[in-house]
C-alpha cells in the first residue's frame, strides 16, 4: 500500500486582531468553503475530520460539539485533537494512512478576541500547585527560558529584536497578517522589558482566524490527477516534561527529537542543505532562533548569526518565517500551526504572489504548545515525491 | 435579506457575554502530600528517588518518568543550589506595572535533578549570576501551611 | 479471586526477544492487587486538615461575537419576533439561525418570521438546579417545536404557568414573552413557554 | 488493512474522591497496563490520553499536564476528543497510531478526576451548552438526560419501570468488579422510589461521579504475537458526530451512533450484530441509555431494548450480555477512563480472564461504545478473538 499523503487544499480566513462581524461558525465555515473550493472537493467526500481546538480558550466545555456543523462533518467522523494544527495535520494523514480514509479535512481557529482576559486562561495551565500560586504572571516562564537561552547560546537581546523586525517585515507583503510593520532596530530594542530579558515586543500579539487543510491519499491523487500535491514527507511529535522543574531551560529537547523523527521518514541527512526554507514558531522572538537551532538547521547560537548576517530574510539563502510568523502574522493558538502548512503549501505551488520564493522544493514547518509545554510538532512538505 | 450578507456597519457589532464559572480544588497528591508535609513540619525538601536510572526528583513524584518504576526511595534534600536562569518582572498578572520589580529564579537544588521556582531576594538585579549558590528560606513554623508560599524565595548562600 | 487477577498470573510472554522480559511475577509485585485500591477521601479528610489541598478560582470571563445569524436572532428576540431561517436546497426552515446549512454545506440565503409557538417534542421537570442545588420548585425544561419550521425543529427553553403533572408531549405552548422594555436581546426575552 | 491487538489493559478503582492527583492517577492505571502486558515503558512506541472536559481537573490543556503521567515523556503523545465519547474514542486513536504503520505499540490512558471541581462536577456541564442560545436558562446536564430519555419513552410507550432493571442488573454486575464504586443490589423499587431529579431520571437511574483512570496497550499483529499468546483483536472501528444543534434532532433514536456501529461493523465484517456480537458494553452513564446504545449499535429493533432488560436476556448469563462489567452505573464514571475501562471488560471477557464476571459459553466477540457531547457522537469499538 502506498502510505504517501498529500496536501489536496487550503483554506484560510487570514489572520487579524479582532473578527467582531462573524461568529466562529462563520469565521471558520469561510475557511472551510475555501478549502473545498481549493481541492475541488464537496464534505461528502471527505473521510475524516479532525478539529483542534481547547475548551478553555473557546469558553465551552467539550468544545469539540461545536466543531461538525461549519466543517460539513455533521454526521460524519468527526474528532478533536487538543493539538497544534501541525498535530492536525499528522493526525489526518495517520488516519488515511491507515487505508480506512482516502481523504480527511483539518481545521483550526482563534477567537482569541472573544477572551476578556487571555492571560488568566495561559496561567489556568500552570500547575496548580508548585507555579500558579506564585501568583505572577504566566509569562515569567519565557523570561525564564530566554535568559537560559541566550546564556547557553551566547545570543544577544538585539539578535531576538532582529527576529521581531525580520518577520515583521516579512508580514508587509503578505495579505493574511495582521501585525505587518517597518521597524527600526533601535525601537525594538528599546522597547520596555516586561520579563526581562523578554520585552513587550518580542511576544507575538494575539489574532483571530481561521484555516482549514484537506489531505489525501496517494492513490486518491493519482486518481483525480491533482495538479499540484504537496507531500507530507516526515512527521514527528514529541511531548517532553510539561513540569518546570526537571526540564532542561536552554534547549528545546521536543523539537530535537521530533524533527529527528521526521527527517528520519523524508530521508533527510542534511536538513540544512535538503530543506529550502522553514516556517517555525516563533510566538517569542527568541524561541525562532531556539527552534532553528534544534531543528538541526544550526549549531548552537547558530541561528544569532543566520539572523543577524539576514541569512534568514525572505531573500536569503534560507528563509524563514517568510509569511511573517506569529510576531508578523498574529498568534492565532491552534491555527498557527495550520498557517505554517497553508504558507508553504502556498510557496511550493508557486501562488504566493509577492513574497513567492525561488525555488523551492521541500520545507519544514515546526510548533509549539505554548506555555508551559514542552510539546512540539514538526512536518516536512514537499513539492516532489522524491526531492 | 440574505445571511450571506454581511455586517457593515458597527453599530450592529454585537457580543455575548459570559463565563465558566466554577472553583477548583487540588490535592497535592500522594508524592506532594509528604514534600508539603517535609516543608510545613520540619522546613525541608524531600525527593524521590529512582536508582535505576540515577534521578531524583524534585519536586517528588511517586513514578519515575523515564522508567514508569513506582519510586518508593525518599530521600533528604539539602535546601540550596545553583540558579540556572531568572528573570525580573517588571508587571503583575494583570499588566500593572511593580513599583519595584520581582525576582523570579529557577533554582536547581543540589543532589537532585529538580528544581524549584521561586523569589531571588536580598539581591540587587544586576548582581545575579547564572550559577550562583542560593538557598531557601522558609517562613516561621506558624506560619507554614503547606504549600510552595511555605518558602519565602530564595537568597544567596 | 477477581479478573483483574488472574490475567495478571496468566499473562506470560511467549518469546524472549524484541520485546522485553515481562516484569511479571516477582516479589512483591504478585501481592499487589491488579485494581489500584488509591486512597479515597472523604470530605472530612479536607474539613479536619488531614489532607493539604489548594484551591483556584480562575477568571474565565468571554464575549463571544454572536456574528450576523445569532446577532439578527437576538435582535429578533428584542423586537419580540421569533426568525428562523429556510434552506432553499433541503427545503428546510431551522431555528436558531444559522449562515449556512449544515446538511448541504450551502449558505442560508432566507430569513423566515416565525409563530411565538409550538408543541412539546419532549420535557422534564427538574428539581436540580445546574450547580447541582437542590430545588422546591422544578424548573420545567422542554424542547419546543417551533411552528413553522420543518418536523421536529425545535429550542430549548422553559414552560410555565402550568401545573407539572399537566405537562404532556405534543401539548400546544405559546411563548410568554417579557414586557418590550424590558428585553434586550436574549433568549431569556422569552420568560417561558406556557400552553395555549 | 494493519491488524492491531489489545495485549494488556489495568485500572485503578474509581473513588468519589482521590487525594491522588490525576497524573498519579494516570500513572497507576498506565503501570497497571504495562505490568498486564509484561511491558515496560521503554516497549511503548507512542501515547494516546483520552480525559473529557478541562474544567474537571482545573488545568487548561490537561492533556500537557497530565502526560508524564501517563507515560509520555520524550514521546509521541496526543490527547483526542469527543466528550463523553472519548473512553471509547481514545483506543481508536491508538488503533490509528498503529494501523497507520508509524508505529508499533501504543499506550493508550483515560484519566478523570471529576472531585476537585466545584461547587460540584455537574456545574461544568452547563459551559457544554450553546453559549449565547442556551445558557442563559442555565441548563444542566440531567436536563440533557432527562429530555432525551423522555423523548425515547414517550416514542416507544416503554415505562420507567422497564428500564430501572437495566440500573439492578449493572450496579449488581459491578458487585464483582474489584475498580467499583457504586456496586449494589437493589431493586425495581428502590430505583423507582429513588429521589427524583429531573423527571424522569430518579438517583438511581444515574452513575456517579468519579475519580480514576484507565489504561490499555495495543499493539501491531507481529508485535502482539510477541508479548503475548492471547491478543484480542480490535476488529472494527466507528465514530461519528451529529450536528450542534441538538434541538433539531430527534432524539428518540441515537443515529449517530448507528452510523458509528456501521462503520465498525463493515470493517470487522459483522454482517448481522445479533449473532455475531456475544458480549457488549454500551455506554450507560443513565440506565436509558444502555437500551437507547443497544438500538443504536443493532443489537435489536428499535424500542426493543427494555423488553430484552426487563427478561433477563441482558443479564450477564443471558443470551446476549450487556455490560457485564457493572457499566458507569455500577464501576462509576470517571468519564473517559469509564469508557476505557469497557474496552478492558472485553479484554478480559474474550482472554476468559474475567474471573467471577467470565459470562460463559467462550465469548468470541464483543462491541463497546460510548457516547457523549450534546447526545451527540457515538464512538464503537469491535473487538474478537481472531
Amino acid at each position: 500500500m502506498d502510505r504517501r499523503v498529500a496536501v489536496i487544499g487550503i483554506g484560510t480566513t487570514g489572520f487579524r486582531a479582532a473578527s467582531p462581524e462573524v461568529s466562529y461558525r462563520e469565521m471558520i465555515y469561510e475557511a472551510a468553503v475555501k478549502a473545498y473550493s481549493d481541492a475541488g472537493l464537496a464534505p461528502d467526500q471527505i473521510g475524516s475530520f479532525i478539529a483542534c481546538s481547547e475548551d478553555i480558550s473557546e469558553g465551552t466545555s467539550i468544545f469539540d460539539e461545536y466543531c461538525p456543523d461549519q466543517i460539513g462533518g455533521a454526521r460524519r467522523p468527526v474528532h478533536s485533537v487538543s493539538g497544534d494544527g501541525l498535530h492536525g495535520i499528522i493526525t489526518a494523514a495517520m488516519n488515511i494512512q491507515t487505508g480506512l480514509f482516502e481523504t480527511a479535512l483539518v481545521e483550526c481557529h482563534s477567537k482569541v478576541s472573544n477572551c476578556i482576559d487571555p492571560v488568566e486562561i495561559m496561567n489556568y495551565a500552570l500547575d496548580p500547585i508548585y507555579n500558579r500560586p506564585l501568583g505572577e504572571h504566566p509569562e515569567f516562564i519565557a523570561g525564564l527560558e530566554m535568559r537560559r537561552y541566550l546564556y547557553e547560546s551566547k545570543a544577544q537581546p538585539k539578535d531576538c529584536a532582529a527576529v521581531v523586525q525580520k518577520n515583521r517585515a516579512h508580514a508587509l507583503k503578505n495579505p493574511w497578517a495582521a501585525y505587518p510593520a517597518n521597524l527600526e532596530l533601535e525601537e525594538i530594542q528599546d522597547s520596555p522589558a516586561t520579563f526581562d530579558p523578554l520585552r513587550e515586543i518580542d511576544r507575538a500579539h494575539h489574532a483571530d482566524g481561521a484555516s482549514v487543510v484537506i489531505l489525501a491519499s496517494a492513490d486518491w491523487v493519482k486518481k483525480n490527477r491533482v495538479k499540484n500535491p504537496v507531500w507530507v514527507k516526515g512527521m514527528g511529535w514529541i511531548s517532553e516534561d510539561p513540569g518546570l522543574e526537571m526540564r532542561p531551560w536552554g534547549r528545546s529537547i521536543a523539537t530535537q527529537k521530533a524533527a529527528k523523527m521526521a527527517y528520519k521518514q523524508a530521508g533527510i541527512r542534511s536538513p540544512r542543505s535538503e530543506i529550502d526554507f522553514a516556517e517555525v514558531d516563533d510566538t517569542y522572538s527568541y524561541k525562532e532562533l531556539q527552534h532553528l537551532e534544534d531543528l538541526w538547521f544550526f549549531p548552537l547560537g547558530g541561528a544569532a548569526k543566520a539572523v543577524r548576517s539576514g541569512l534568514t530574510r525572505s531573500d536569503g539563502k534560507f528563509p524563514v518565517n517568510v509569511s511573517g510568523g506569529c510576531l508578523g502574522m498574529g498568534n492565532a493558538a491552534e491555527a498557527s500551526g495550520l498557517q505554517r502548512v497553508l504558507e508553504i503549501v502556498t510557496q511550493l505551488r508557486g501562488e504566493a504572489g509577492v513574497r513567492q520564493l525561488k525555488r523551492v522544493r521541500q520545507a519544514v514547518a515546526q510548533s509549539w504548545r505554548g506555555i508551559p509545554t514542552t510539546s512540539c510538532a514538526v512536518a516536512v512538505l514537499s513539492k516532489g515525491v522524491n526531492s | 435579506m440574505g445571511v450571506l450578507e454581511k455586517i457593515t456597519s458597527n453599530q450592529e457589532l454585537r457580543s455575548w457575554p459570559g463565563e465558566i464559572p466554577l472553583e477548583n480544588l487540588y490535592t497535592m497528591g500522594l508524592a506532594g502530600e509528604r514534600f508539603f508535609r517535609g516543608i510545613k513540619d520540619e522546613a525541608k525538601l524531600l525527593g524521590t528517588r529512582c536508582k535505576t536510572c540515577d534521578v531524583t526528583y524534585l519536586p517528588p513524584r511517586i513514578y519515575c518518568q523515564g522508567c514508569f518504576e513506582k519510586l518508593v526511595n525518599w530521600v533528604d534534600l539539602p535546601p540550596q543550589g545553583k540558579l540556572e536562569t531568572f528573570t525580573i518582572l517588571n508587571q503583575d498578572r494583570a499588566g500593572r506595572p511593580y513599583k519595584t520589580p520581582r525576582i523570579l529564579g529557577l533554582v536547581r537544588i543540589d543532589r537532585s535533578e529538580g528544581a524549584l521556582i521561586h523569589y531571588i531576594q536580598g539581591l540587587e538585579p544586576q548582581k545575579i549570576r547564572i550559577g550562583m549558590k542560593l538557598k531557601a528560606q522558609f517562613r516561621s513554623s506558624s506560619e507554614r501551611k503547606g504549600s510552595i508560599q511555605d518558602i519565602v524565595g530564595f537568597v544567596p548562600a | 479471586m477477581n479478573g483483574l487477577e488472574t490475567t495478571r498470573k496468566e499473562t506470560k510472554l511467549k518469546k524472549k526477544g524484541s520485546v522485553p522480559q515481562a516484569n511479571v511475577p516477582s516479589g512483591p509485585l504478585l501481592k499487589r492487587k491488579m485494581a489500584f485500591e488509591g486512597t479515597p477521601l472523604s470530605g472530612k479528610d479536607f474539613e479536619q486538615g488531614k489532607v493539604l489541598f489548594t484551591t483556584y478560582k480562575p477568571k474565565l470571563a468571554y464575549a463571544w461575537d454572536t456574528g450576523r445569524a445569532i446577532g439578527r436572532y437576538l435582535q429578533g428576540l428584542k423586537e419580540g419576533r421569533l426568525l428562523g431561517v429556510r434552506c432553499r436546497h433541503c427545503d428546510r426552515t431551522v431555528i436558531p439561525p444559522r449562515a449556512f446549512c449544515e446538511r448541504c454545506f450551502r449558505p442560508i440565503e432566507e430569513w423566515v418570521q416565525l409563530q411565538d409557538r409550538g408543541v412539546i417534542n419532549t420535557f422534564s421537570i427538574s428539581y436540580v438546579r445546574w450547580d447541582a442545588v437542590r430545588l422546591e420548585k422544578p424548573t420545567l425544561p422542554a424542547v419546543i417545536d417551533i411552528e413553522g419550521t420543518s418536523p421536529r425543529v425545535g429550542i430549548l427553553h422553559l414552560l410555565g404557568e402550568v401545573d407539572p403533572k399537566q405537562i404532556k408531549v405534543g401539548m400546544k405552548v405559546k411563548a410568554v414573552w417579557k414586557a418590550a422594555s424590558e428585553r434586550i436581546g436574549a433568549i431569556t426575552d422569552i420568560q417561558y413557554f406556557k400552553p395555549e | 488493512m494493519r491488524k492491531v491487538a489489545v495485549v494488556g489493559a489495568g485500572l485503578t478503582k474509581f473513588m468519589r474522591r482521590a487525594q491522588e492527583t490525576g497524573k498519579e492517577l494516570s500513572f497507576e492505571a498506565a503501570r497497571a497496563a504495562l505490568d498486564n502486558a509484561g511491558m515496560q515503558l521503554k516497549d511503548i512506541d507512542c501515547v494516546v490520553m483520552g480525559t473529557a472536559p478541562d474544567a474537571f481537573d482545573g488545568v487548561h490543556m490537561k492533556g500537557e499536564y497530565l502526560s508524564d503521567g501517563s507515560g509520555a515523556w520524550g514521546r509521541p503523545y496526543l490527547r483526542g476528543y469527543v466528550g463523553g465519547g472519548t473512553g471509547v474514542f481514545a483506543p481508536i486513536q491508538g488503533w490509528y497510531h498503529i494501523a497507520s504503520g508509524m508505529f508499533d505499540t501504543c499506550l493508550v490512558v483515560c484519566e478523570e478526576k471529576m472531585s476537585g471541581c466545584k461547587p460540584h462536577p455537574q456545574g461544568a456541564f452547563l459551559t457544554i451548552f450553546d453559549h449565547t442560545t442556551e445558557r442563559p436558562l442555565y441548563p444542566n446536564l440531567l436536563w440533557i438526560f432527562a429530555l432525551e430519555m423522555n423523548r425515547y419513552m414517550t416514542t416507544h410507550g416503554i415505562t420507567k419501570r422497564e428500564i430501572a432493571h437495566v440500573a439492578v442488573k449493572n450496579k449488581k454486575n459491578a458487585m464483582d468488579h474489584p475498580s467499583a464504586q457504586l456496586p449494589m443490589e437493589i431493586t425495581v423499587e428502590d430505583v423507582m422510589n429513588s429521589e427524583v431529579m429531573a423527571w424522569p431520571v430518579n438517583r438511581l437511574d444515574v452513575s456517579p461521579t468519579s475519580d480514576g483512570a484507565a489504561a490499555v496497550i495495543l499493539a501491531s499483529e507481529e508485535k502482539a504475537k510477541k508479548i503475548t499468546d492471547k491478543p484480542i483483536w480490535i476488529q472494527g472501528v466507528g465514530w461519528n458526530l451529529d450536528t450542534s444543534y441538538w434541538t433539531n434532532r430527534d432524539l428518540y433514536y441515537p443515529e449517530y451512533v448507528e452510523r458509528a456501529a456501521r462503520m465498525a461493523y463493515k470493517m470487522a465484517g459483522v454482517k448481522e450484530p445479533r449473532k455475531e456480537i456475544h458480549i457488549a458494553e454500551p455506554y450507560d452513564p443513565f440506565d436509558y441509555k444502555e437500551l437507547h446504545h443497544m438500538e443504536g449499535l443493532l443489537l435489536c429493533g428499535k424500542g426493543e431494548a427494555a423488553r430484552l432488560a426487563v427478561d433477563g436476556v441482558t443479564a450477564r448469563d443471558g443470551d446476549l450480555p450487556v455490560c457485564p462489567s457493572g457499566g458507569l452505573l455500577g464501576v462509576g464514571n470517571p468519564i473517559a477512563a469509564a469508557g476505557l475501562m469497557k474496552i478492558s471488560e472485553l479484554f478480559w471477557q474474550l482472554r476468559g480472564e474475567a474471573g467471577k464476571r467470565q459470562v460463559p459459553g467462550q465469548p468470541k466477540r464483543g462491541v463497546a461504545q460510548a457516547w457523549g457531547d450534546l447526545m451527540q457522537v457515538g464512538t464503537v469499538v469491535v473487538m474478537g478473538v481472531d
